[in-house]
């Protein structure tokens, strides 16, 4: 799919091209041009065939991930999670709430001048580790945190 | 009496021309704002009493730094220790997992759409303002903590009759403290109140640990 | 001896060991705050507050554009950070809300009992009218200081009836405003509470709201705040933009004067 | 309808600052209410392009939080050119908004 992408762009030629086709319509931006939604991962309820699903036969873990969220999340509808990875050629991102009932919760891929850096929010139902997976140079990277949810409200 | 007449309303024109317009007196904010709050709820007759002010609330509703006088602190205390009721029973300790239970619980009785909250109980709302079990995260500070409070009071029945009492009517302690006098306003039962005196000083409670 | 109000917190404190969070969860609880506020869900209801402006709405088919916000018709610009101020035209203190739902109603001959029983919406909803109007109204005073002044005589009748409101206990949990709100530092459980009758407190009040309420994932308004707040206090159903309310607004926006306005605000 | 996105990019040196704000319900599928279960509605990929060139291809749960928020950088960008982000939702909706990078504070 990847593949497909970048020789699409290569035909169609110059970026104003594929701008002009975009806004005109003729171009199904989202579906012509985003990889594969990761059904199997996002179907899984355990890190383990999450793992399998992104093709992580095995992790290392890295400080060279850094994943900002609170200590304690005031309210669970609304986590903000922010993962930076300082390993050289990034190449994906992917945030895991481990207790959900569906865990992956989003993955990153990074291409031309993206930065190993993400950051989005996610609804947690509970306390849970929060793990970042990276893939660089086609190996898999890996880093916790801990996020405590409060139940909000005074019910 | 005419020309008197005449000479207010000369002032009260000079008045509002003058732009001297300034801050009601006590007597008229009071009558324009107990009427505001009358006006501004819908409520069921029988809801009247929650905007009611009952006579110690009346006195605890001091404005900005006003201090209470003896004679209103006494007067609250003496309306206070009036109100205690016990429960049937006589037994001031109740069950300390129930006490576990309703401290954690911040609901019943709130009306929303004219509907009144439908509970099997009142939660007893400790959680909100008070440190409770050692390490719990999710509580408040409004009101003193009670991590160890029968650990450092011990259960004798004077402690367990002075909690009851403190829990029942808290300004027969503390007049106009922040803290609700749960008994007394109905919020909780006294047999409630005794769950929250074992929850306090039973050496098994989590607040003891 | 006089006794103060609320001595027995004090004393109590002293005869318990107090444990209080520890610092590091203070500033734990500080970054998910930040990292919420800086980019807020809220700034996707200004442009809908915008069109529904300029919109010609309801039986009379008409923008609010000849709605005077108290700077004159159509000017919106600073116009937020002086409510709630006196109306000549309604003989009354209005504040942001009321003054819309006035201006709905004459202007664009909404009914306004109607207007009034959707304007707090529910959650995960899109919001309401009102609640996009205010937030687009208010964010044309976006870095402006908040400016209430006191001059005409029901102006200083509202102010004085809001303080006295502020600290009028009634009800099962003899609360009012001053229970939560009265000390600096406090928590209802985890939730910060202001502590309003400081500067620094009133200030944070004039010139959040409306702001995006994460558990609601709504844009929530100061009305909103004022019901949930009587909600918790077991008082009866808050009527939509009444005396009351405008008191206390008038009270807390005038003690929040000099606060530099930034909305949609973040509130967890 | 899909409505407009909030999109900031700000430029930091050369690299763009851009964060993303998103209107969706993303319904989890579960919620309940009196007229019954909501139906699952979220966004499923997020597609960001600096100058027409794919720099983050995002895909998401409907665990991401309603009205959803995207930060990322992107190395190497100029005053004016073009950030597109577009996303797609599980029933097909989509959106595309597009914003010139602008001098950082």
């Amino acid at each position: 799919m990847r593949q497909l992408r970048r020789q699409f762009l290569k035909l169609t030629g110059s970026a104003s091209v594929l701008t002009a086709a975009v806004s005109a319509g003729l171009l199904k931006s989202g579906n012509a041009l985003a990889s594969t939604w990761n059904k199997a991962g996002f179907e899984s309820k355990s890190v383990v065939d999450i793992q399998k699903s992104l093709g992580a036969t095995s992790m290392t873990d890295s400080k060279n991930i850094t994943i900002t969220a609170p200590d304690i999340a005031e309210n669970g509808a609304i986590v903000p999670v922010a993962v930076t990875s300082k390993i050289p050629n990034t190449q994906s991102i992917t945030i895991i709430a481990e207790k959900n009932p569906f865990p992956l919760a989003a993955s990153f891929e990074i291409s031309g001048g993206g930065e190993g850096y993400v950051s989005t929010r996610v609804k947690m139902g509970q306390t849970s580790n929060v793990r970042a997976i990276v893939k660089a140079d086609g190996k898999f990277y890996t880093a916790v945190k801990e996020v405590k949810v409060t139940v909000g409200g005074c019910g | 009496m005419n020309i008197n007449k005449t000479k207010w309303m000369i002032f009260g024109v000079a008045v509002i021309v003058a732009g001297c317009a300034t801050y009601p007196d006590q007597a008229t904010t009071k009558l324009m704002a107990e009427k505001m709050v009358y006006d501004a709820f819908t409520f069921a007759p029988e809801h009247k009493k929650r905007l009611d002010q009952d006579r110690s609330q009346q006195i605890c509703s001091k404005i900005g730094d006003a201090k209470l006088t003896n004679e209103e602190a006494a007067e609250v205390v003496k309306l206070a220790r009036a109100s205690i009721k016990y429960p049937a029973s006589g037994n001031l300790v109740g069950n300390w997992k129930e006490g576990d239970k309703l401290a954690h619980n911040g609901a019943g009785d709130r009306i929303r759409n004219g509907k009144v909250e439908k509970r099997k109980e009142n939660g007893a709302l400790c959680q909100n303002c008070h440190a409770l079990a050692p390490g719990e995260i999710n509580v408040g500070n409004v009101g003193p903590s009670l991590t160890g409070y029968g650990k450092q009071r011990g259960n004798s029945e004077a402690i367990a009759k002075y909690t009851y009492e403190k829990i029942y009517n808290a300004w027969v302690v503390f007049p106009c403290s922040n803290m609700p006098r749960l008994g007394a306003t109905g919020h909780l039962t006294p047999e409630q109140i005794t769950h929250m005196v074992a929850f306090l000083i039973d050496p098994q409670s989590p607040i003891n640990k | 001896m006089e006794i103060m109000r609320g001595a027995g917190f004090t004393a109590g404190v002293m005869l318990l060991v107090t444990l209080s969070l520890p610092a590091a969860a203070q500033n734990d609880l500080s970054v998910g705050r930040k990292m919420l506020v800086e980019d807020n869900p809220g700034e996707l209801w200004i442009d809908q507050g915008k069109d529904l402006y300029y919109q010609k709405r309801g039986p009379k088919k008409a923008s609010l554009e000849q709605c005077d916000f108290g700077m004159g018709p159509g000017k919106l610009e600073g116009a937020a950070a002086r409510l709630p101020r006196y109306f000549a035209d309604t003989d009354r203190v209005e504040d942001l809300e009321s003054r819309l739902l006035t201006c709905m109603s004459t202007l664009q001959g909404f009914d306004k009992n109607e207007v009034a029983k959707k304007a707090i919406s529910s959650p995960r909803s899109r919001g309401s009218d009102i609640e996009a109007l205010a937030l687009f109204i208010t964010s044309k005073s976006n870095g402006m200081k908040v400016n209430v002044t006191l001059s005409h005589q029901k102006e200083y009748d509202a102010y004085k009836a809001g303080e006295y409101l502020f600290y009028r206990r009634s009800g099962q949990t003899d609360f009012s405003c001053d229970q939560c709100h009265g000390e600096a530092n406090k928590r209802i459980r985890l939730q910060d509470l202001l502590h309003m009758t400081s500067a620094a407190g009133a200030q944070e009040v004039a010139s959040t709201w409306p702001a995006y309420r994460g558990a609601h994932y709504v844009v929530r308004t100061m009305q909103w705040r004022l019901n949930d707040c009587v909600w918790q206090m077991r008082l009866p159903d808050l009527k939509y933009g009444t005396d009351y309310s405008i008191a206390l607004t008038t009270f807390l926006n005038r003690r929040g004067n000099d606060a530099v306005i930034q909305v949609p605000g973040f509130k967890r | 309808m899909a409505e407009p996105m909030k999109i900031r990019a700000t430029l930091q040196g050369d690299t763009a600052d851009v964060r993303i704000l998103m209107r969706h319900p993303m319904e989890t599928g579960t919620r309940k209410t009196s007229s019954g279960v909501v139906p699952l509605h979220f966004i499923q990929s997020v597609v960001v392009q600096h100058n027409g060139k794919t720099v983050l291809d995002v895909q998401w749960s409907q665990a991401i939080s309603r009205d959803p928020f995207l930060g990322l950088r992107v190395k190497g960008a100029k005053l004016g050119d073009k950030i597109s982000v577009t996303w797609t939702d599980n029933k097909g909706d989509k959106r595309t908004d597009e914003v010139s990078v602008a001098a950082g504070s």
